[in-house]
């Protein structure tokens, strides 16, 4: 069902883990639809130097998570956001079309994440 | 790497005596039983012979057992064709909320076709309570479909019970046998239903064969028009070799149903008595009324399919309720029909248990499970705790 | 005694190489295709290279094809299917005269539900008349019904002109080629229909499997409701080896079509010719445009199933459409509808080539087949003539 | 589905052919239903000394003429009035239940053949 890279993604995910005083902090989808995450940035000079995420979720909402973790690094906060969910799929290789809108959240968690950051900013 | 399949309710490896029961069906017996010569009519004796018994694993007259391709069908035709042979009677009917997507299903297509239906509630065990069953019914009652045993939790329904109070009101009860007959004990007349659907491959038999007994006397609609096969109730030329295996199977699991049951029972206790030390790890369904090989459990903090799949990567093979796994996409009607919280229910898991599983295999399993949970747990936001999302929230799925 | 089976529209011999795709499927790869681990991945790849397959034979898209367990389960899903699906457009759906028993009481399930059907008539040669059809079409009409070809007198029908038809009024046209599938070229685009049943046994493959063709974008609602399976068109778990079996049958069937048509027309013609020297045997159907391995006839004065069985017992293996050969007790409806008389309706009798019959078994069925007429002939008490009772009388079964 | 007594006396059927000068004639069933015979009789001293039948129709038919004709022989005619079908499909090992009423007319035919003798002789 799954490609590879979603398998090793999945078994083997990247940036996982909690991270203290992110600079932005994003959270989408919600445990009755079985799949929701947790996006935390570090933001440096206008790009993302760093990001971490938990995932309680299937094993395509497990493998987005760490490959949009992965994705950004390096990236300006621009960049970042033009990041789509087809962007994401097309990395790991593919997603079953049914896990393509409900377990493929992590372009949205990383936009709330930037927004979260741009928010704090702000004020 | 060493399999170790734990998903008896999703499929069963065929008996290899049944197999072997079927293969000349596949050669030279390859007649039609419908046939007046030889062929045919050996054809229509080997179904013959599979009707008595799969009529002998359930106590009923060879004559009440209608052959059907599947369960699924053996329930549409149960629900379908009685409801339709007894509209003029009343026109509601009583299903239970844990019922197969079968079931359920096909009451939705009744409640289109102008029949009122009323889902029966499910307590925390998973039973359905008899005094509901005997509130809820209405003069206009004319069928109470409760199944025998959910494939999802496992516990078995008070379905004596239920007929009991049915009968005082004359109404024709079907029960799901699709988990339990070749499993535990199923006997048509003691449970007193008037229909019962099973499927061959729930016990070691092939996939393509379901049954539904249909008591003496019962009128019903059929759901396949066509030719004369099985007495003008169910159409189609008939597939021999499955049939012929559907008996065997039922053959062979009434010879060792008690050794089969005293095999798997402990099997499961010991998977049920070291999951549940496990923290926040949640039996589901009764402890004792349940199936043999049947472990159920919801997992707190982690979704079904992630479990399914790291288990799976270890060569383990199991199912969940999970709304991922099911890819309906929707967590278990039946587990939510029970009150389970609907981000809990995501964490469901499934162990069904066979007579191929060793001692070992379980000694596997019970070592390999917890450091799963585990590892889910490290990567789920809520290891903690569900937070403010304890509820579960509104489930949108974006197109 | 050597067998000389010529029956095959009763029953086909599985071929060797369908058996061997199956067997896999009884044993180590027993998974449903519903899991997400691997041997539900394997046994759902195994069913959409079947769907690939089976789509490859009649030149659709695979996702046009929905499994069935029969041919009789797949014309049911179709006629109720669209009536239901299409209802509050109309209720009117034409059928043939002709149709399988799958179709016409399916028919009168329709009509017991609220909808009207008229049935075409056949001319004597067993041909659908497309300008008939078009004068039957109401503002009502929704479907229309016409086998591609009748087991029981192998016409193949003027399917395209039909669909033209039918077509300029914009209703939807279902075909049973359960007989035509894999026997004769079945192009769904050439044919213009929208629905198309089929059988697997009808062409080497297994009983228990059948297909229905659905034009894509066309809504029809369940025969069977349950799971997701089918794209939610067809519950029950599906019968992998079985599918499996068709899928390779249909590709065995494509790849040797024209060589096997090739090889059962001459032989058909043999027959024909001879038998139709005979006196008073008639040929039913048309000459040209039959099924490549079809001879069907009427023998004056005698009756089918006494034909048979003497056949049978020199171990030539044959099919009646005579009331007492058909356990239903009723002469074919189909050759009624040709006008034949019900007399000679009763001396029906059907010879079915397969692949597996050699020119030597067709010397031998010439050889004894006069033998039996002249036999039954010399009891009959109207071998001069059918006398008063030409007509036939009335048919009284006394209890 | 047929016993072997009805096979031996459908494919080896006893007393076939037609009657010149028969005593009594009685034909029942028609073409139609699939199923038609004709029972000759001669009688003698009020006993049946010959019979003999010709029928149209499937096995059941022509084996319950062959055993009718053979089983009336030597009888008077109110014994072979009471032979039944029941009788019949005895002597013949049983008949599959469908065709118990609508292939056994041998006893009906034997009636008519009695009746016809009997009015014969009347007249
Ligand atoms: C023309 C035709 N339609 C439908 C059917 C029914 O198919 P099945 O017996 O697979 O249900 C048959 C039977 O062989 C047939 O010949
Ligand atoms: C309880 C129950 N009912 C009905 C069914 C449907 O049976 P089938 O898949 O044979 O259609 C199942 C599936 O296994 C089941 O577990």
């Amino acid at each position: 069902m799954y490609s590879e890279r979603v398998m090793d993604h999945f078994t083997n995910p990247r940036n996982v883990g909690d991270m203290e005083d992110a600079d932005g902090i994003g959270t989408e989808g919600n445990p009755t639809c079985g799949d929701a995450m947790k996006i935390y940035i570090r933001v440096k000079d206008g790009k993302i130097v760093d990001a971490k995420f938990k995932t309680f979720g299937c094993g395509a909402a497990i493998a987005v998570s760490s490959m949009v973790t992965e994705m950004v690094k390096g990236k300006t906060l621009d960049e970042a956001l033009a990041i789509s969910k087809e962007a994401v799929a097309a990395e790991l290789g593919g997603l079953p079309p049914q896990k393509m809108h409900c377990s493929n959240l992590g372009a949205d968690a990383l936009k709330k994440a930037i927004e979260d950051y741009r928010s704090k900013q702000k004020a | 790497m060493k399999k170790h399949y734990f998903d008896h309710v999703a499929a069963n490896p065929l008996h290899p005596e049944v197999l072997e029961a079927m293969m000349p069906y596949f050669k030279e017996e390859f007649g039609n039983p419908l046939s007046v010569y030889e062929y045919g009519m050996r054809a229509k004796n080997a179904i013959e012979e599979a009707r008595e018994r799969v009529a002998g694993l359930i106590s009923s007259k060879p004559a009440e057992i209608i052959f059907t391709a599947s369960g699924a069908e053996a329930n549409n035709f149960a629900l379908r064709g009685i409801a339709l042979a007894r509209q003029n009677e009343g026109k509601h009917v009583l299903v239970s909320r844990m019922e197969h997507h079968s079931i359920l299903n096909s009451a939705r297509f009744l409640e289109k076709s102008g029949f009122t239906v009323t889902y029966l509630p499910v307590d925390k065990k998973g039973f359905v309570d008899p005094g509901t069953v005997k509130k809820m019914i209405t003069d206009e009652t004319v069928l109470i479909s409760v199944t025998h045993a959910s494939s999802e939790v496992g516990t078995i329904e008070p379905l004596k019970e239920i007929v009991k109070v049915a009968k005082e009101r004359n109404i024709v009860v079907h029960t799901d046998a699709v988990a339990t007959a070749g499993n535990i004990p199923v006997d048509v007349r003691e449970l007193g239903v008037d229909l019962l659907s099973m499927a061959a491959h729930q016990f070691y038999g092939p996939k393509g064969a379901g049954a539904l007994y249909v008591k003496q006397g019962m009128r019903i609609v059929p759901l396949i028009y066509g030719g004369i096969q099985e007495s003008g109730r169910r159409a189609g030329t008939e597939n021999v070799p499955a049939i012929v295996g559907m008996g065997r199977a039922a053959e062979l699991a009434k010879a060792e149903l008690a050794k089969r049951i005293e095999y798997l029972r402990p099997l499961r206790d010991r998977i049920i008595d070291t999951m549940t030390e496990v923290d926040k790890v949640y039996l589901t369904g009764d402890r004792e009324n349940r199936l043999p090989g049947h472990a159920s459990f919801c997992v707190e903090f982690i979704e079904g399919e992630a479990m399914l799949l790291l288990l799976a990567a270890k060569g383990i093979f199991s199912a969940s309720g999970s709304a991922c796994s099911s890819r309906a996409l929707k967590a278990s009607p039946v587990l939510l029909s029970m009150g389970i919280p609907s981000g809990l229910a995501q964490g469901s898991i499934v162990f069904s248990l066979g007579t191929g599983n060793a001692p070992e295999d379980i000694d596997y399993l019970l070592q390999e499970f917890p450091a799963v949970i585990k590892r889910l747990r490290e990567i789920s936001p809520y290891a903690q705790g569900w937070g403010d999302r304890e509820e579960g929230g509104e489930c949108t799925v974006k197109e």
